[in-house]
C-alpha cells in the first residue's frame, strides 16, 4: 500500500471520488490554480477543469451557500474554507440552512454537502489562523462533524462524508498535513462517519481526543506505559453525532476517563462527553472524568513562547494521565 | 405544472401594437383569466388566513396582498418543476402561480402534517416542492439567493442548457450580507440565474430610504456586472415581459439580471404587525389604487375578456373552493408525535 | 416599587440607563418608530430621538459590528438582533471581533457592547422564530453571556452589561415578555454579572437552570415537595463566564445534580455544568449528573402538537427530579 | 504625530498649473521628501522581515511592496490621533506614515512583547495604536469595514465635527458580505467615512476577473450612495487629491467615498506564496515599472527635490536605521508565560 501525507490522502480522496463520480466538485478560495493555500488541491485543476476546480470570490457565505444550492440539484459539492476561524461568516449557512433543509422540508430536499476546513495550532497561526472552531457545530442536529486523524481516515472518512447523504464539516489539522505519514490504498473506500476507533487498548485510563492530539495522546500512552498506566486511547473521528456505545463501552471497562482537545477547555466537546459518561457510566467511574484543554483564552499568541505554553504536547497530556491515575 | 407556466413556452409574440398588450406578449385571453383568477384565489386564502388567526387555528400569516402582479407576472416566465424558484416568505401568490394549490397553502398555514412545504414544520410563509423545483427557505433574510446561485452553478458544471434558477427578495434583503455574496458570485461566474426584488418601500417597519441607501434597487446590478430593471410591479405584463426577457437571457447563457418590481405592501407585514404606527394615514388611505387584481380585472373588462357577471360567478366559485379548503384543511388531524423526529438524518441508501 | 412585565423591566433598564448616560444608545431593525417587533424599545425613539434609537438596514454583521465600531470610540451600544434565530450572520462580529479585541490589542483597545436577541420557543415560532442559540457563545474567551429570568433581574442584569467593560450576548426569553412580572425598582440599578442565585434552598437535588425554565423548574420543584423530594433551584443567569463557585457549592450540599435547559440536549451548556460538576465535586455525587432539555432536532415544529411535544414543562421537570430522588 | 499627516492642515492648495504636482496640493519639498523616506523605510523593513522569516525569526510576513504609494498618499489626508484609520493587513506602509516606528513593525513581526499593535500576540500585519487611532483588526476578510463604520456612526451620535473615519481593504475584500453591509449602514446614512481600495488585482491568486464582477471596484460606489472614485495608486499626488476631497467631504458632512486605488502587488501574497504559480512570467517582468518608490523618487529627482548623492545618503541612512531596529527588537526577550491570561476581560473600574 502506498505511503501518503495526511495532506496527500485528502487530495487522493478528492481525486478519486472526483474521477469516480461526476457529481462530485470542488470550490473554494485559491483551489484553483494555486491548489489551495495548503495545496491540498494541487492538480485537480489541471485534472478536473475550471468547472468541477471553482476559485471562488471572498465569500464563505456565498461559498457554502452556493455549494448547498448545487446540492439540491443532485450535485456533490465540497466546498473549502480557507481556514477554520473564517468559517464564521458561513455559520449561518451551514446551521440555519444546511442542516435543517431535509428537515424543514419533511424530507422532502436533502443537502449531501461537504465543508472543509483546515485548523488548529503549531503553525505560528497565531490568533487567527490557528482556532479550532469545532465547537460552533456541535450542537446542531442535522449536521455531522468529522475530524480525521490519521491518513487512512482521512481519505477514508472524506469519502465517506462526500458520499453522506447529509451536510458535514469536515476539519483536518493544519500540523498533520505534512508531518503524518501512512499507508493509505488507491482508489476508493470509505471509513464510517459516526463511528470512534479504539487506538490502543488498555485497562486503567480510556482517552478521549481526536485530530492532532491523538498523536500527542499516543506517545503519552506509551510514556506512562512503562509506569505500569495502561491508558486506552480513543479516536472520536466524529464529534457530532458522538459514539456513544464505544465511548461508554470504553469507560466501562477502564473506570476512569479523561478528555483531551485542543479547543478551548470551556464549551469544548469534552463537557459533552463528561455528561454522557457521567449520565450513563456513573456506576462505573472510579475517579472524575477529567479534560485536558487549550486554556481558555481566545487561541494561540504569535509569540513563540506564549505559543508553545497554550498548546498541549504529550508531557501534559502524560501528567495528566498520571494524575488521574494515581486517584 | 399550473397554466401560467405554460406562457414561457408560448409562440414568439406578436409585436403588432394594434393588439392588447397581453396579445402583443403572446398571452392567450384564457391565460389571462386564469392569471386573474388565481390572484384572486390567492387572496382568498390570504383573507382566509387573517381570519384563522383571529380564531387561533392558523399562527402566523404574512400576506402576499398587493405582490400578486409580480409573482404572477414571473410565474408566466417559469417552467415550473423545470427551472428552479427560490422564493421568499412574501411568495404565496407564486407557489399558487406555480402549481400549489389553494388547500396546500391552508394545510401550511394550519400547520398540518399534510402540508406539502414543510409537514407542519415550518410557519406559514414557507413554500418548498420538490416536484415544482420549488426550493425551501428558511426564514433568515436573504439566505436563499445564494442558493439560487449554487442552482446555477450546477447547471453550468453539468452542461445542462435552457434552465434557469430564479429567486425572489424584498427590498430589505439586499442590505444583507449573504444578498451580496450571491450577486457576487452569480456576477463574477455571468450563471442563468434571476433575481427579484419585489420593492414594497418597507422593511417590516423601517422604510426604504432608512434600509437602502438609493433610491433604486436596481441601481445596485451594475456592481456585479449584470443589467438592473425596474418595473412597476403591478402590471403584471411589465413584470411578465421584464422576467420573460431575463429568463431567457439566463436560460441561454448570457448571464443574470436583475428585476426590480415596485409595489406595495397591502396589509401589515404579519398578523402580528400594526402598520398604522409607521404608515402615515395618507398613504393607507391610498393603497387601494395600488392592488393589481383591480388592475388586471379593469384590464380584462376593458379588453372584452370579462364582464360584471362573469367576474362575479368567477368570485363566488372562488369563495366556494377556499371555503371547501379550509373546511379539508382543518380537518386533517395532528401528526403522531413521534414523528418530530423524523427526517434528521438519510439512510446510506439514499445516496 | 413598581410591579413590571419582564418587557417593561428591560424597556426600563434602557430608558434609565440612557438618560443616565449619554454614552448609551440603542441600534437595530424597527427598533425606531414601531419600537421593536416586541415592542421592548417602544416610546425610545420619541424620548431620545433618531440619533439615538437608531433603524437599521437588514444587516446583522453591519449592526453588530457598528456597535463594534462606535464602542472603539467610547460609546455604550446596545445593539438588538431581531430574533436570536438571526444572530447567526453576526456570529463572526461577536466571536472574532468584539470578543478578542480587548485580547488582541494587549488591552490597548476595549469593546463594551450589549448584544440583545429574544429567543426560545413556546410562541408558534416554529424552526426560525423560536431557537436557543446560546451555546455558539458559550464557548468565547473574551465574551459573556447572560440570561435573566426575572423582570428584576432582567432590568439590573442589563444595566450590568451595558456598564460592563466587555462585550455581552443577552437573551431574553420571548414567552416572559409579557407573561412574567415582578417588583422592578424605578432607577439605575445593577445585578452583578457571572453569579448564579439561588431561587429555593433545598437539601436533596440541585437544580440548574435560567430563562424561562426556571420557571418551569420552581413550579416542578412544589410540586415535588409534596412528595417529599427537597430541590434547590438555582438560576445560572449568566452563562459565560459559569459561576462555579455557587454551582459547586450548591451540589456539594445536596449531592445530586439536575441541568434543566430549552436548548437541545447535544451540545447545550448542560455538557459543560455536567463536566464541572464531575471534575470538582464527583466525590459529593451519589447520583450521576442528570440533563433534561429539548430533544435533539433542529427547532420546535409549528404544528402545535409537536410543538407542545418538543417543549419542557414542570411535568417533565418534576418527572426527572423523582426519576433523580429515587436513584 | 507623523510628519505625513501634517499635509491635511496645510493650507489650501495653490492650483497653479506652472507649479510642479506636489505644490499645486500644497505640498512642500520637504514632505515629500519625508514621505519618500518614509516609502523606503518601510520597504526595507519588508526586505528585511523577508530575511528574518528565512532566519526563522519573522513567522509571517506580508508585503506592502507596491502598495506603498496609495498609503502614505492617504495618510497625508488623514490627521493620525484624531481621525480613526482602519487598516489591513497589507497597511505596513500606513501604519508607519500614521506615526508607527520601524521598531515598531520589527517588534511586531518579532512577536516582542513589546509589539505596540498586539504584545506579540497577533500575526505580523494586524496593525494598532490606540494613541494613533489606528484601529486593531483580525485577520478575517472584510471584517473591519462595519467598524470603521461604526465610528462614523459614533461621531454622528456625539455630533462631533471635522472628524473621519477611513478603512482599507483589498479589491477581494469587496465580495464578503460584512464589507457590503458596512457600505449599506454608510450609504443609508451617509456617515463621515471613506473607504479605500487597493485593487492589486489578485485575492491570493484569484486574479480580479474571477472574484469581482465589475472592472472597476469604484463602479460598486453607486449601489450604496456614494460617489466611487479612480486612481492610479502607484501616483501618491493622484491618491492624496482623491483622499483629501473624500476626507473634506466626509467631515464636512457630505458623505461617505469609495476610492479605489490601482496598483500592483509587487511580491508574493505573504511569505508562505509562490507567486509564480499563478502569474504569467511576463506580468511578473514588468512589475517593476509598477514601482511606486521609484515613481516618487524619479518624480522628485525631475523636479529638483532630490539628486543621486542625496538618495544615495538616505539609503544608507535608512538601510542603518533597519538594521539598529532589527537588532533593538531582536535583543527583546519573551514575555512571562502567564502574560498569556492578560486582558482577556477589564475590571469594573474601567467603565
Ligand atoms: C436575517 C434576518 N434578520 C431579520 C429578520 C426579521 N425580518 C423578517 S421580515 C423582515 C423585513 C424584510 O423586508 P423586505 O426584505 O423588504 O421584505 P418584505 O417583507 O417587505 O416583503 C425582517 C427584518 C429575519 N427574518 N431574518
Ligand atoms: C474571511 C476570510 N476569508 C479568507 C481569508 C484568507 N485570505 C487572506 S488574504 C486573502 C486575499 C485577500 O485579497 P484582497 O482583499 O484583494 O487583498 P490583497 O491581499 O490583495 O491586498 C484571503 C482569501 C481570510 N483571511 N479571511
Ligand atoms: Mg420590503
Ligand atoms: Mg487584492
Amino acid at each position: 500500500m502506498p505511503e501518503r501525507t495526511f495532506l496527500e490522502a485528502i487530495r487522493s480522496a478528492l481525486i478519486d471520488e472526483m474521477t469516480t463520480d461526476q457529481r462530485v466538485f470542488v470550490l473554494g478560495q485559491d483551489v484553483g490554480v494555486k491548489g489551495g493555500v495548503f495545496l491540498v488541491t494541487d492538480g485537480l485543476y489541471q485534472q478536473f477543469g475550471a468547472c468541477r476546480v471553482i476559485d471562488m470570490p471572498i465569500a464563505e457565505a456565498g461559498i457554502v451557500g452556493a455549494a448547498i444550492g448545487a446540492a439540491l440539484h443532485g450535485l456533490r459539492p465540497v466546498a473549502e474554507i480557507q481556514f477554520a476561524d473564517y468559517i464564521q461568516p458561513a455559520v449561518d449557512q451551514i446551521i440555519n440552512e444546511a442542516a435543517k433543509l431535509r428537515y424543514r422540508s419533511a424530507g422532502d430536499w436533502t443537502c449531501p454537502i461537504v465543508v472543509r476546513a483546515p485548523f488548529g495550532s503549531g503553525i505560528h497561526g497565531a490568533l487567527y489562523h490557528s482556532q479550532s472552531t469545532e465547537a460552533l457545530f456541535t450542537s446542531t442536529p442535522g449536521l455531522k462533524v468529522v475530524i480525521p486523524a490519521t491518513p487512512y481516515d482521512a481519505k477514508g472518512l472524506l469519502i465517506a462524508a462526500i458520499r453522506d447523504p447529509d451536510p458535514v464539516v469536515f476539519f483536518e489539522h493544519k500540523q498533520l498535513y505534512r508531518t503524518m505519514r501512512g499507508e493509505v490504498p488507491d482508489g476508493c473506500y470509505t471509513v464510517p462517519l459516526g463511528t470512534a476507533a479504539v487506538r490502543r487498548t488498555g485497562r486503567q485510563i480510556s482517552l478521549f481526543t481526536y485530530g492532532l492530539m491523538l498523536h500527542h495522546s499516543l506517545t503519552a500512552a506509551e510514556q506512562v506505559a512503562d509506569e505500569g498506566i495502561d491508558v486506552e486511547v480513543v479516536d472520536l473521528r466524529t464529534l457530532y453525532p458522538l459514539d456513544r456505545e464505544t465511548i461508554l463501552a470504553s469507560v466501562r471497562n477502564t473506570s476512569k476517563a479523561l478528555i483531551v482537545h485542543e479547543d478551548n477547555l470551556t464549551g469544548g466537546i469534552g463537557g459533552e462527553i463528561s455528561a454522557l459518561i457521567s449520565e450513563h457510566a456513573f456506576e462505573y467511574l472510579d475517579a472524575p472524568v477529567r479534560r485536558l484543554a487549550s486554556p481558555d483564552v481566545p487561541a494561540t499568541a504569535f509569540n513563540e513562547a506564549l505559543e508553545a505554553h497554550f498548546m498541549l504536547n504529550a508531557d501534559k497530556i502524560a501528567h495528566a494521565l498520571r494524575e488521574l491515575a494515581a486517584y | 405544472m399550473s397554466m401560467q407556466t405554460d406562457a414561457s413556452l408560448a409562440p414568439p409574440p406578436a409585436n403588432d401594437p394594434a393588439l392588447p398588450r397581453h396579445r402583443q406578449l403572446g398571452l392567450s385571453d384564457e391565460q389571462v383569466l386564469a392569471a386573474l383568477a388565481g390572484m384572486q384565489r390567492v387572496r382568498n386564502v390570504d383573507d382566509r388566513l387573517w381570519q384563522l388567526s383571529r380564531q387561533g387555528k392558523a399562527h402566523f400569516v404574512i400576506t402576499s396582498a398587493g405582490h400578486e402582479a409580480a409573482q404572477f407576472g414571473c410565474a408566466w416566465a417559469i417552467r415550473a418543476g423545470h427551472d428552479y424558484s427560490v422564493p421568499y416568505y412574501r411568495d404565496m401568490a407564486l407557489a399558487l402561480a406555480l402549481g400549489q394549490t389553494s388547500l396546500d397553502l391552508l394545510l401550511h398555514g394550519m400547520g398540518k402534517p399534510t402540508d406539502p412545504a414543510s409537514g407542519g414544520r415550518q410557519m406559514f410563509g414557507h413554500f418548498s416542492s420538490r416536484a415544482l423545483r420549488i426550493v425551501s427557505g428558511s426564514s433568515s433574510v436573504g439566505s436563499h439567493i445564494v442558493h439560487a446561485v449554487g442552482l446555477a452553478l450546477a447547471f453550468r458544471i453539468t452542461g445542462e442548457q435552457d434552465i434557469a434558477a430564479i429567486t425572489f427578495f424584498g427590498e430589505g434583503a439586499t442590505s444583507e450580507g449573504a444578498w451580496h455574496e450571491g450577486m457576487t458570485i452569480a456576477g463574477v461566474q455571468q450563471l442563468p440565474v434571476v433575481f427579484v426584488c419585489e420593492n414594497n418601500g418597507y422593511a417590516i417597519s423601517v422604510p426604504a430610504h432608512r434600509e437602502v441607501p438609493v433610491r433604486d434597487v436596481a441601481t445596485k446590478a451594475a456592481g456585479y456586472g449584470m443589467p438592473g430593471v425596474i418595473v412597476d410591479g403591478t402590471d403584471i405584463f411589465a413584470v411578465y415581459a421584464a422576467a420573460r426577457t431575463a429568463m431567457q437571457r439566463a436560460r441561454s447563457g448570457e448571464g443574470p439580471t436583475l428585476i426590480e418590481c415596485k409595489l406595495h405592501r397591502l396589509r401589515p407585514h404579519s398578523n402580528a404587525d400594526d402598520h398604522s404606527k409607521y404608515r402615515p394615514a395618507a398613504e393607507l388611505t391610498a393603497l387601494a389604487q395600488h392592488d393589481p387584481i383591480d388592475k388586471l380585472r379593469d384590464y380584462a373588462m376593458q379588453h372584452g375578456l370579462l364582464n360584471v357577471e362573469r367576474w362575479q360567478a368567477m368570485q363566488q366559485q372562488l369563495k366556494a373552493e377556499v371555503d371547501a379548503a379550509t373546511l379539508a384543511a382543518d380537518q386533517v388531524p395532528n401528526p403522531p408525535l413521534e414523528s418530530l423526529y423524523d427526517h434528521l438524518y438519510g439512510s446510506a441508501a439514499e445516496a
